[in-house]
């Protein structure tokens, strides 16, 4: 792991690393160098397999961090190379052309968190939601609860009381 | 009273026997190979409750007049081949309109009903009628060449096309049986009896999980119910029909019961415990291992 | 295709001829397990309301609905489960803190109103009520949070029996972490608080180590951290809801924590007080005990201007001339004094009331008074040889500790008395006989039996460490004296203190006896108070309830409309009642002062 | 003549139809060649509850395209403001059909980021629920590849084995579907008495029934038939689609992440998985026929192994309000469909900052069914995504 | 109950049609260009009617039918769906009740919500559901329908069912067991049987209620307000 790592590092400029396990590992790298990277993991170190890609929204430093999870099928390690993209407008390399499964991530992506990736296949087909007009609801500026209380009907005739109020206002109502 | 209103009175009891008792066949099997399953299965009655249930529905689609014809025809179909049928030999009520030719128009009502369902299911526009229809026609065609064969066979073997007759010919105890004395007809046509019920291998019509569920699938209710109904009669119908002609025929009605329950169970047999085929396979299948064992069959008696 | 292929799918009919597998009567036939997660149940007697299974449901399944009237350690709420939301993970039942909240397995609840699925378990009544099986917590070491309280470091008894440092070390970051970590923040233990402090939020900030923000939560409620810290009687630790399967949490010492961590000088800033208000409105607080110092603070944030008599050398009353040094270190106690003392607050110290001033006086020059005078007189047994002036009144010899005067303890010393105070005078008294004698030989005496001693349990097993021996269950009978000097004490077994109709009526077996040696008799049974600044005119206009205790309103405020008492005079000896009364007091103080104003207008 | 070459040659229709210039074939429904027919989220024949959208010209299949999202409830939305111990029961729902591993991966996560160690018997039974969510998962699925092609009596027998293994589910965890019985930590309780005895019993059921499904199934000319030679997925597919567990074992490449990666006592463990290269759905099925046969005798071997009796859950912080510090992993198992893996990122709140289940049917339901789908039989739809374990939640979550 | 519910003021949102179903002009293979409106062509317009009931004795016999033989939509909406199996295979076999599955809407009238709908889900589910003949039922399964069980607050799933579709038994749990699921239709025949399983014609009678709850949440309604 150390080995690749140092490869790796001599190549791209990696601006932190996080050694999870003896066999998983996270790398960031700028966003123009994270395609060529994934390339180059795929071609020379045998890390061939696809395992994942996905988004975290830090809205506070107002960037999504994308993970491109890939697998070494011969010595069972696994690199995660992350790199942040703008949260405005943002876009992103499309990697279709590498696995055939990646444009289905990149659908998701695209729809749930409204990254785009121009020139993947079917990009801007509904993928899992219908018809959906509000913001990409991974975002975290998207209150899920809040949009769900306004539209959908919550059974009405619940009503709770707050152990230390109730105590409070049967108590000591004068306080 | 004039013969032929009695006639025809007899006929309806007739048919009204039949439809009851297959009905009772046909949750009996669904009994039979849910205990294969290790399950009770439905009640003996549940068929009578189905049907008084899709009786009362009332439709609330039109697809226009020939989907609702669809199932008149079908009915026409087990109908038609029951009336021409002598289904118990040497009967005078029961032989029902039978006469010398009978075989020859039994072998058109075969293939009447899947017409009439083609018309009315295309008409039903649901893209699994088509297919169902598409297929059913395909395979159906396929089938009736053994058949044919087999039945060429026996009109070569018995020099008649009149069931009575070859029924007749049989009436000489167990082993003048057609099974017996032409066996590989018999084989032709029992594969090809396995087609025409409708049974695992070649279910391929209905086939729930494919095309669910084939060409009646828009059809509901009372439409349901009649094509319910004309089952019960042709499931009947044909196992009678072959009784007749490979196994000696009835003299009552118990035997008539008996054998037409051996006759069903038969695809039964063969159906709880194959998968389907597809429909190009099917189509090879019926082709190949009956068509040739029928035309061995007539090359035989010529 | 070979032959094989197609006669062996045939074997299946073999299982034609087996019986049917099916369950025959799927009601009845197949229970759920014993484990199974079905409908809930509640005992309701265990339950206390807290609350938890509200916070751990993800659905928010769980409502708490009124049962009962609270009283204290239980909310009087109870759960009520929406069947339209739960999803039977039984978290609730695995985080109950009583273990009330069980689960039955019974699984079948058919039902075509769909209102019908809120329910409260236990009070509605089910079919499953009485259903044995079914989830319970696992048994064995599988808890939510942790049961056992972060031990507090004690100085061992060695190190602590012939010096006053403090001798409980408080708790590390670490520690205070870990132990607010187990609080669920029921919120249970608020209302048993005299002074409703906020806890579970300022155990919330130690756990996010948010001191200022625990600093602002204590002063809410509670001007007088440091002290409370050390000897608060925690009430709120008896009915934690932590403590129904486990040990109670921490309170006090994490407020204790909390307090610890602030610099005196960082105060003003953290509690914004830098620039108070000041309007022309004056109070006059006399003491400067607990609810004097809290109805000083609160006033004094309300704008007022504020001044303290106190008729000692120093500030702080019982807290300071009460408990000795070892419980509450002077400079911890000057801490926070010296805080409400910075806020503008006037103390006019060597002043009692009654003598060159008298209430009257303050009346006039006032627009109101408070009066924390407090319980500092001893009381006497009254046995034969207690006028002996050899026998003293523990207060006393407590005061005179605390300012420095030199008291000749003798070299055997008997206390009467089990509560607080006579552990606090006995493990003194051993301490300065350690230190003149090098050992320890003091035996202290109570009424009451080993369980009822009213003393907290962890003195009395100080005190103990500490070498003083502990007899409980005794009636002091006579003071032996001789040569004017007491040497020794006699008592008598004491059976039981209450007659059925809980009145104070002790049952002695004058049969067993006993006689403890002692050149020193201390009595430690109960303090009283001085009312001598009360003249007679005032006397006229306030009310007196039992065993002299002044009735005020409950903003304590007496008949005289001006005057306001409070504090142990009021509520019995206790520190966080006073502080309490002291900030209620202000409340009534200051609502009487703009209702006057307002009238004026 | 040779009739067969005549046949051959009319049912070969790999070109068809024409492929345009862009890649993509050249369909023109208006010219009534085509049909378009929706098969599902109504549809028997279709694993759960999704659809696909198919382009056929007769019984063949031209053009596919899936339809996933009927089941999405937001799960991961959810579990961002959802206490780690509040994910629990929402993330065991991503899978109805095997819901365990979903338990095991976040209790896995949780303890990585904030360091738990897990006890020895905790271990044990960990590794117990999950082989055991795997047999009730193949007794389903095995002879469902069979019901697919209409041969449902396996499904039949095979079912009543999965509901007595529910059963033994329930003794242990308290649940019947959805066992929360994984936390972080540890796990909810010991073996109840008997439950060995018990289990045993039922493992000669599924010893039988193993064998019957053999006979029934894997000797049937009509299912050989049927499945032989059907949906080859080739080797250079593994990693370009993303083809996971038996799927991939079916075609020769060793993935199994219980030998790869050996988490909780696989390592302890002796097994082997069946490995073949025909790589068609009849070969996917037999695979998963001897991961049936492994798992029971994985489940003979942890009962064997693991001790009577020891904790069960290891101390953690208060669950009402557990932070874990900043931080992200990836954890993976095998589940009965092959790598099932969840990625975590902390930010040191008591709520996860994102959760991520990578599940197989994520890319063998899209990309891998669509590809393989094309010039199928419509007859066989059900049968290739079958072949596949498609789970639909866990590609929508 | 009902009138309670129907006061919730209802936010009237921009209906969005695939445009597929759009109306246009398309040429013809003859070459004749024609106008389509693919929602009015392929579906039925039609308001639907109440199914009348029958009094006396006949209805009563028709009603012990109906309740005896119970046909299953085979549509798993949910995770409830993982519950059928069990129940069509010899350990609970409902088919001895006389329950019995059926692959397509036209021949169904039991329709099991079983668990949450997903907003795409609803839209499929109340097509289905609206392709029954009457006299229909639906059996509610498990808690999300009831008040949205564990994703009450999810933004993708219904909370309460009853606003979209008319519901006859509700059975709790999440999962409810197989045993739990025969008490539903248990239940459900006794209130066929007893003339009590009326919801179908509630459906017709409310359906402006219905079709604004619906039309509500589902934005891209690309079916006619009534398809049967």
């Amino acid at each position: 792991m150390q080995k690749i790592i140092q490869d790796i590092e001599s190549r791209y400029s990696v601006s932190e690393k996080e050694i999870r396990r003896n066999n998983l590992c996270f790398l960031t790298i700028p966003k123009n160098q994270a395609i060529s990277l994934v390339t180059y993991l795929r071609d020379y170190q045998g890390y061939s397999a696809f395992t994942l890609l996905t988004a975290v929204d830090w809205i506070e430093e107002g960037h999504f961090q994308l993970t491109y999870l890939l697998n070494n099928p011969t010595n069972y390690t696994e690199i995660g190379v992350r790199t942040m993209i703008e949260r405005d407008h943002a876009t992103m390399e499309s990697a279709h052309h590498l696995w055939e499964s990646m444009q289905t991530y990149q659908r998701e992506l695209k729809e749930m968190f409204g990254i785009d990736f121009p020139g993947s296949p079917r990009v801007d087909e509904d993928f899992i939601l219908e018809g959906w007009t509000d913001i990409p609801p991974y975002r975290r500026d998207f209150d899920t609860k809040k949009y769900a209380e306004e539209t959908y009907f919550p059974r009405p005739g619940r009503e709770t009381n707050d152990p230390a109020e109730y105590m409070k206002s049967k108590l000591f109502p004068n306080d | 009273m004039d013969y032929s209103i009695t006639k025809f009175l007899w006929t309806l009891l007739g048919l009204f026997i039949v439809l009851n008792w297959g009905m009772l066949m046909s949750s009996t099997m669904r009994r039979i190979g849910a205990r294969v399953s290790g399950r009770f299965g439905i009640p003996w009655y549940q068929p009578w409750i189905d049907l008084t249930k899709l009786y009362s529905l009332k439709s609330q689609v039109s697809h226009g007049a020939m989907f609702f014809l669809g199932p008149v025809f079908r009915l026409m179909g087990g109908v038609g081949i029951f009336l021409f049928l002598p289904i118990i030999y040497g009967s005078d009520h029961w032989s029902n309109y039978s006469f010398s030719g009978d075989l020859i128009l039994i072998l058109y009502f075969q293939f009447f009903g899947m017409l009439g369902m083609a018309l009315g299911a295309g008409e039903g526009g649901h893209p699994h009628s088509a297919i169902g229809i598409s297929r059913g026609l395909s395979q159906f065609t396929t089938i009736e060449v053994p058949m044919t064969l087999a039945v060429i066979s026996l009109a070569i073997q018995y020099q008649t096309l009149s069931i009575s007759d070859i029924v007749a010919a049989q009436q000489g105890g167990f082993t003048t049986w057609t099974l017996w004395t032409n066996p590989l007809a018999t084989a032709a046509g029992m594969l090809s009896l396995l087609g025409a019920f409708g049974h695992s291998p070649f279910n391929l019509v209905k086939a729930p999980n494919e095309i669910p569920i084939g060409p009646p699938t828009e059809y509901h209710g009372v439409f349901l119910g009649v094509l319910r109904t004309n089952g019960a009669i042709l499931h009947v119908a044909e196992a009678a029909l072959f009784m007749n002609l490979f196994f000696g025929g009835a003299t009552n009605w118990v035997e008539l019961i008996v054998k037409t329950f051996l006759i069903y169970f038969w695809s039964v047999f063969v159906g709880t415990v194959f998968p389907r085929f597809r429909i190009e396979q099917s189509v090879r299948w019926f082709l190949k291992v009956p068509t040739i064992i029928g035309i061995i069959a007539i090359i035989i008696f010529l | 295709m070979s032959l094989k292929d197609i006669l062996t799918p045939f074997t299946a009919w073999k299982r034609v001829a087996r019986t049917p597998v099916t369950v025959r009567d799927p009601f009845n036939d197949r229970p759920g397990a014993d484990r199974y997660r079905g409908f809930h149940k509640n005992d309701v007697d265990t339950c206390i309301g807290c609350g938890t299974c509200e916070s751990i449901c993800e659905n928010e399944a769980i409502d708490l609905v009124p049962f009962k009237d609270p009283v204290s350690g239980d909310s009087g709420l109870r759960p009520r489960i929406d069947y339209g939301r739960c999803c039977w993970c039984a978290l609730c039942v695995d985080v109950c803190t009583t273990n009330s909240l069980t689960l039955s397995n019974e699984y079948t609840w058919v039902a075509t109103d769909p209102e019908e699925y809120r329910y409260t378990p236990g009070v509605d009544k089910k079919s499953w009520d009485e259903n044995e099986k079914g989830w319970k917590k696992p048994e064995g070491n599988y808890e939510f949070y942790d049961l056992n309280r972060v031990a507090m470091h004690h100085l061992h008894p060695e190190e602590r029996s012939d010096s006053f440092i403090e001798m409980v070390t408080g708790y590390s970051k670490e520690q205070a972490m870990t132990e607010a970590d187990r609080c669920v923040e029921c919120g249970i233990c608020i209302a048993t608080c005299p002074a409703h402090m906020g806890i579970p939020e300022y155990i919330k900030a130690v756990r996010n180590d948010n001191m200022e923000e625990g600093m602002r939560v204590l002063y809410e409620t509670n001007p007088l951290p440091e002290i409370c810290g050390r000897i608060c009687t925690h009430k709120c630790e008896t009915v934690c809801s932590i403590g129904h399967k486990g040990d109670p949490l921490s309170i006090r010492w994490l407020k204790r924590y909390i307090a610890d961590q602030i610099p005196s000088d960082k105060y003003k800033e953290i509690l914004n007080t830098n620039n108070l208000e000041v309007n022309d409105k004056k109070v006059a607080i006399i003491g400067s005990g607990p609810s004097g110092l809290s109805a000083a603070h609160y006033l004094r944030l309300m704008g007022y201007q504020v001044t303290i008599f106190e008729q000692y050398a120093e500030a702080g009353g019982m807290m300071r001339y009460g408990i000795p040094e070892y419980r509450l270190p002077y400079d911890q106690l000057d801490k926070d004094i010296n805080y409400i003392l910075s806020l503008g607050v006037e103390i006019k110290y060597n002043t009692r009331i009654g003598d060159k001033i008298t209430l009257a006086d303050l009346g006039k020059k006032y627009d109101a008074v408070f009066a924390g005078t407090g319980l500092h007189l001893g009381r006497g047994t009254g046995i034969p040889g207690s006028d002996n002036e050899h026998v003293y009144y523990s207060t006393d010899l407590l005061r005179k500790i605390t300012a420095g005067e030199k008291i000749e303890v003798a070299d055997s010393v008997v206390v009467i008395g089990g509560g607080n105070v006579a552990m606090d005078i006995t493990r003194s008294l051993a301490r300065l006989q350690m230190k003149k004698y090098g050992r320890i030989n003091i035996i202290a005496t109570s009424l009451e039996n080993e369980e009822n001693m009213p003393a907290d349990r962890e003195e009395v097993v100080e005190a103990r460490e500490e070498g003083a021996i502990i007899h409980p269950g005794w009636a002091p009978q006579s003071i032996e004296i001789e040569n004017g000097v007491p040497i020794g004490l006699h008592v008598v077994k004491c059976n039981s203190l209450f007659d059925e109709t809980g009145r104070f009526n002790p049952q002695c077996s004058m049969d067993i006896k006993e006689y403890w040696p002692g050149k020193m008799v201390v009595q430690s049974i109960g303090q009283g108070m001085d009312m001598t600044y009360l003249s007679d005119e005032f006397k006229e206009n306030i009310t007196f309830g039992p065993r002299g205790r002044v009735q005020t309103n409950e903003y304590f405020q007496t008949g005289v409309g001006w005057f306001f008492m409070g504090g142990d005079i009021i509520e019995g000896p206790d520190v966080i009642h006073g502080i309490a009364n002291g900030h209620k007091a202000a409340v009534g103080i200051d609502r009487y002062i703009q209702d006057k104003l307002n009238s004026k207008q | 003549m040779d009739i067969r070459k005549i046949f051959q040659q009319y049912s070969d229709r790999t070109s068809y139809p024409e492929i345009g210039e862009d890649g993509k074939p050249i369909i023109d429904l208006s010219s009534h060649k085509y049909l378009k027919m929706w098969q599902g989220p109504q549809h028997p024949g279709v694993t759960g509850n999704m659809s696909l959208e198919l382009t056929v010209c007769g019984d063949e299949i031209v053009e596919s395209k899936t339809h996933v999202g009927y089941l999405h409830r937001g799960f991961e939305k959810l579990m961002e403001r959802r206490k780690f111990i509040q994910c629990f029961p929402t993330c065991i729902r991503m899978c109805v059909a095997e819901p365990d591993p979903n338990e095991y991966l976040l209790a896995r996560c949780v303890e990585e980021l904030s360091g738990i160690e897990v006890p020895e018997m905790a271990q044990w039974l960990r590794t117990l629920v999950l082989e055991m969510a795997r047999l009730q998962v193949l007794l389903r699925g095995v002879p469902g590849q069979g019901g697919t092609f209409a041969l449902g009596l396996g499904y039949q027998w095979g079912n009543y084995i999965r509901d007595l293994i529910l059963d033994r589910f329930e003794e242990l965890t308290g649940g019947r579907v959805y066992h929360m019985y994984i936390l972080p930590g540890g796990v909810r309780g010991l073996l109840p008495d008997g439950f060995k005895k018990r289990m045993e019993e039922n493992l000669k059921l599924a010893d039988e029934f193993v064998k019957s499904i053999d006979d029934l199934m894997y000797s049937n000319s009509v299912f050989k038939q049927r499945a032989k030679g059907l949906a080859v997925i080739p080797k250079e597919y593994i990693d370009k689609y993303g083809v996971y567990g038996p799927s991939a074992r079916a075609a020769g490449v060793m993935r199994d992440v219980r030998k790869t990666n050996p988490y909780l006592k696989y390592a302890e463990l002796d097994f082997e998985p069946y490995t073949t290269t025909e790589s068609d759905v009849y070969a996917r099925s037999r695979v998963r026929w001897y991961d049936l046969q492994t798992t029971i005798d994985l489940i003979r071997q942890i009962m064997a192994k693991m001790p009577e009796k020891g904790e069960i859950k290891a101390p953690t912080p208060n669950v009402l309000h557990w932070k874990i510090p900043k931080g992200e992993t990836y954890v993976k198992c095998e589940s009965s469909r092959g790598e099932y893996g969840m990625y975590m990122v902390t930010d040191g709140s008591d709520m996860p900052r994102r959760v991520n289940l990578k599940g197989p049917s994520y890319t063998h339901a899209n990309m891998l069914l669509e590809k393989l789908l094309i010039n199928a039989n419509i007859a066989d739809t059900a049968g290739i995504m079958v072949s596949l374990a498609t789970c639909p939640p866990e590609i929508e979550r | 109950m009902e009138k309670e519910n129907k006061n919730i003021p209802l936010v009237k949102t921009k209906t969005f049609i695939n445009p597929e179903n759009e109306k246009r002009s398309v040429t013809a293979p003859d070459g004749s260009i024609i106008e389509i409106d693919p929602i009015k062509d392929y579906f039925c317009q039609d308001r639907p009617k109440e199914y009348k009931v029958r009094s006396g004795a006949v209805e009563k016999f028709l009603n012990w039918a109906r309740a005896e033989s119970l046909w299953v939509l085979g549509f798993g909406t949910g995770c409830g769906s993982i519950e059928i199996p069990p129940l069509v295979t010899p350990r609970f076999d409902m088919y001895r009740y006389g329950v019995q599955m059926r692959p397509t809407p036209r021949q169904s009238n039991v329709f099991i919500i079983s668990g949450y709908l997903s907003v795409k889900t609803l839209k499929r589910a109340i097509r289905s559901y609206e392709q029954m003949p009457s006299p229909k039922y639906i059996i509610a399964l498990g808690s999300c329908t009831i008040n949205g069980g564990m994703y009450w607050d999810s933004y993708n799933t219904i909370n309460r069912l009853d606003h979209y579709m008319p519901v006859d038994v509700y059975i709790a749990g999440c999962m409810p067991r197989p045993e739990a699921l025969l008490a539903g239709f248990a239940k459900l025949k006794e209130l066929i049987k007893a003339g009590k399983a009326e919801k179908a014609n509630e459906y017709v009678r409310n359906l402006d209620w219905y079709k604004a709850n619906q039309k509500k949440i589902i934005k891209d309604w690309n079916m006619p307000d009534y398809n049967w």
